[in-house]
């Protein structure tokens, strides 16, 4: 068991995340690596590509900060609320720095993660024709059905240098267990050049072996490993605990101007250590009131022969 | 019509337009409140698909997001988005989309992607997300959307989601496998498309309602329907049915 | 619940498979369903074409009885054993009947079958280019990249007629929960035109919603469902019972002649009425030999909100 | 030389070829043994992925097929057929790759599909399974194979897995992502490839083994390195380790 690989956020975002790098934090609504986009800004990283289906808050958040200088996206809202304002104050009118955009649908940022993850030379995909899309992106191509000799729309494989992965649980070594909506995570450590694995909890390398069909990353993608209780907070984790959506609504009120954004960052972002102090300066009848009832899946039996 | 609100009506009209045994990609809000409702209702077996990868789910609240938790325990399977998008809306097992936008043109081409133009935007709106990769996939596209005239436009800012494109031949070239856009709900009228030119033509109008009012709120010169209709007004039982769906009215305004 | 989709192995493969269909029984060394084989055997059905990665001796024997007019397959071999010899007297002497073959690698043939199931136009991949295949195999074409300008392989998909797919659990619905080696189960189903779940146990709903993320085969996919213990045998079943090695090794010397295949055929497959008749005949201490010592998986916590 | 048999010095001299943390596609059988034995000696890093989508496996006993129970109880991950070629033989991710055939030609082109002639073949083969994605992707193939004329040919009759084709030039024109052929291990000697012409060439002989005896079971004139070397003969411990991994003897015959 090679437990190097176990270290803090801090030291995981300062060794695996450079200026420049494209960056995905995986998580489709579920699993979002707060803690790390965090962690990212609290290291003052800069000129990333973003790249997220959803950027959601957490993209919000880093484009305020003013790490970022283009997003590959698909759905740029705040899911259930409306506008992600940030991201509009960028883009839209340069505040607090330009942010290009490079745009996709689900099917295609999400295929292009696909390609990525298996190498393949070029995705061909059922979408796009018709959309204004692929006149605004050169990255998105047609070519002609070798078979029926129809136009196909394609997109290329997307491998990011670097992915951070949250999950339910993972051994020392990062064999992951995820369970719930399970997104573009696996996609995300599989297209990736570095892997920072996050988990609620570090279990033995025998709890991942009851159930390998359960291992959605194995070990030697992962580069580090961190141990990271709450990182998905205001997002949620199956089974451990609901999403904030309080903090969801709310964002669109702190977000209103650049000012009152940078005050939220000032003090829950660069004011705190790390996802611990966060953690502790939250309110905690809040957060108990987002712990699910327990609701155990039907165990099944592998054997052993 | 005094006792319900735009947004009753205009779920409770869609709700009818699903049949039973179809299956229906959700999104959250009022496509998630008219596919309940149906289900509570005339189609039972209705099979529900969330963008999220969550298939027939069998949630405990209402959804507060697409990939709520709820959406997950108690469902009877879940995937990884590509293969949600892959397996599910390419492979052509999906009957219904639910879509909504910023703006709707006559043939039914969506967008909700900005107001302006794509590279100086005036307002930059979220994007498709799943809106386009649904529009090409699924047999019937129906959008649901208040009826107003900023919204109603001769030609959409950009094209985030084809409809039928400049009429039905310029849809045909695109050979997508979907059927395209079957109804619009608003809550003036509901309209569908014509089979020929695959423009949108008034088949009923919502209880006291006129034409002229429809045409007030729409900038074209609409298209209606020789045997148009009057929309039956809400049942006591779907009322009631949808609000037990929404008790906190988080989407019925 | 619509408990109109149970029914026995017998009602399923009259209602469902037809001369000239296009069949696929899947799985990956595991779970093949033999009782699926033997039925369509004792119906006589004519003319199929049979597809698997690995023909395996399910095929071996339905090609023996005269079943097959066409197989498409990656690897036809006796598996840890040597030749499959009924399939090789078909194509090498035309016994009983000639048999076509349509030939790819096993990326290429269950590349096929994930285009099947996901409905791409055509998939691209890092194969076949150099090999002979090709050049015996029209439907393996090559285009150009559209991102590179270098030349890809690429294959159509493949959308069976029919898809029998043995699982360990499935509600009466059809909700089936897979676990061990997944092979190819999950793109059958999605594939084929018609699906028959066949499981070793008819378990509660509740049981499969425990655990969404282990359903691969979701219901709304399932035309039929039956209940039939012991369906693998001699391939296995994870957790239920191993391989029945020794008829692998068996049917090497069973098949050396046409003649002896068929008398096997007659004493086990058409001398039968069906799974449990077989089952029933089959020495019991071999069986008991097969039976695993049990090892669960961990549970997870998926909540309730 | 006369304690081990032909197979178990084969099985040993490419266990020695694995180097720590590499990751290795295993089949069953002989490529099986040499894996586990390099992991429990100088390798135990080393990352063993099965065709059958098990990785990381532990397994309790021998093998007896690629998609034995085994390999599945207690390994890391499983995975599907598909998703098991798409994302770790084509994403890249195997190092090493082991094949057998019933023929090869001095390029490292191996048939295991026909014997004659494809349309009406005299002896009809298993056909490639994984070997020529294996042989597209990975960075080293190691083929382990008897020495025997029958095997060594002059050209194959089907060329199921590419090798260097005609030599390095041919196949740089594939563009395959894979390194191609990098050693042959026989009963007799060891060949790895030139650097440039991409030829088999005697790099090491086993004990006792002398080139001639090489060139008479080779139809070609066989190229020999400069600094030919002896193998080392199989260590105790060598021995010992490997015979304890299939102490039945099912393939170590």
């Amino acid at each position: 068991m090679d437990s190097s690989k176990l270290m803090t956020m801090k030291e995981a975002v300062s060794k695996f995340v450079a200026d420049g790098d494209t960056v995905y934090l995986a998580g489709f609504t579920h699993m979002i690596p707060f803690a790390a986009g965090h962690e990212i800004i609290r290291q003052g990283r800069k000129d990333l590509t973003l790249a997220r289906a959803t950027p959601d808050i957490i993209y919000d958040q880093m484009v305020a900060a003013g790490c970022a200088k283009r997003l590959i996206f698909s759905y740029a809202g705040n899911p259930g609320v409306g506008s992600l304002r940030c991201f509009r104050r960028a883009h839209e009118k340069g505040v607090p720095k330009p942010l290009e955009v490079e745009e996709y649908t689900h099917f295609g940022l999400s295929g292009r993660l696909f390609a990525g993850a298996t190498n393949m030379p070029f995705l061909p995909m059922r979408t796009n024709l018709g959309s204004g899309l692929p006149a605004e992106n050169d990255l998105i191509k047609t070519i002609k059905d070798p078979y029926t000799g129809d136009e196909v729309s394609v997109v290329p494989p997307l491998k990011p240098d670097v992915a951070v992965v949250h999950v339910q649980r993972a051994d020392a070594n990062g064999n992951s267990h995820i369970w719930g909506i399970i997104g573009e995570q696996k996609d995300a450590a599989f297209a990736a050049k570095k892997v920072i694995i996050s988990a609620e909890e570090i279990v033995d390398e025998s709890v991942i072996r009851s159930d390998p069909n359960r291992t959605l990353v194995p070990d030697f993608l992962a580069h580090s490993v961190v141990h990271e209780p709450w990182c998905a907070h205001p997002s949620y984790v199956q089974g451990y605990y609901d999403r904030d959506n309080e903090f969801y609504m709310e964002w669109d009120k702190i977000t209103k101007e650049h000012d009152s954004t940078m005050e939220y960052i000032q003090e829950w972002v660069l004011g705190v250590e790390d996802r611990a102090q966060y953690m502790k300066k939250y309110p905690k009848s809040k957060l108990d009131a987002l712990l699910p009832k327990p609701a155990f899946s039907a165990p099944v039996n592998f054997g052993s022969v | 019509m005094s006792e319900v609100s735009p947004t009753e009506l205009m779920v409770i009209v869609a709700a009818r337009e699903l049949k039973d045994g179809e299956s229906v990609l959700v999104g959250v809000g009022v496509p998630n409140l008219a596919a309940n409702l149906a289900k509570r209702l005339q189609a039972p077996n209705l099979l529900m698909v969330y963008e999220s990868g969550a298939v027939g789910s069998n949630p405990s609240r209402m959804p507060l997001s697409i990939g709520d938790p709820c959406l997950v325990s108690g469902a009877k399977s879940v995937c990884s988005m590509y293969e949600q998008f892959a397996y599910y809306l390419q492979g052509g097992r999906i009957d219904v989309g639910f879509l909504g936008g910023a703006q709707i043109d006559k043939f039914g081409n969506i967008n909700s992607t900005v107001i302006g133009s794509y590279k100086a935007p005036k307002v930059r709106l979220p994007g498709s997300g799943g809106a386009c990769d649904i529009a090409s996939n699924v047999k019937k596209i129906i959008v649901i959307t208040p009826h107003e005239k900023r919204r109603f436009v001769e030609k959409v800012d950009f094209l985030t989601s084809p409809g039928f494109i400049d009429g039905k031949d310029g849809w045909r070239k695109l050979k997508l496998q979907g059927g395209g856009p079957y109804a619009v709900i608003t809550n003036l009228c509901t309209f569908k498309f014509d089979e020929l030119t695959g423009e949108m033509t008034v088949v009923a109008l919502h209880e006291g309602v006129t034409i002229e009012q429809v045409q007030e709120n729409t900038p074209w010169k609409v298209k209606v329907a020789d045997d148009l209709e009057s929309t039956p007004p809400p049942k006591q039982e779907e009322i009631e049915a949808l609000r037990a769906l929404d008790p906190q009215k988080i989407y019925l305004r």
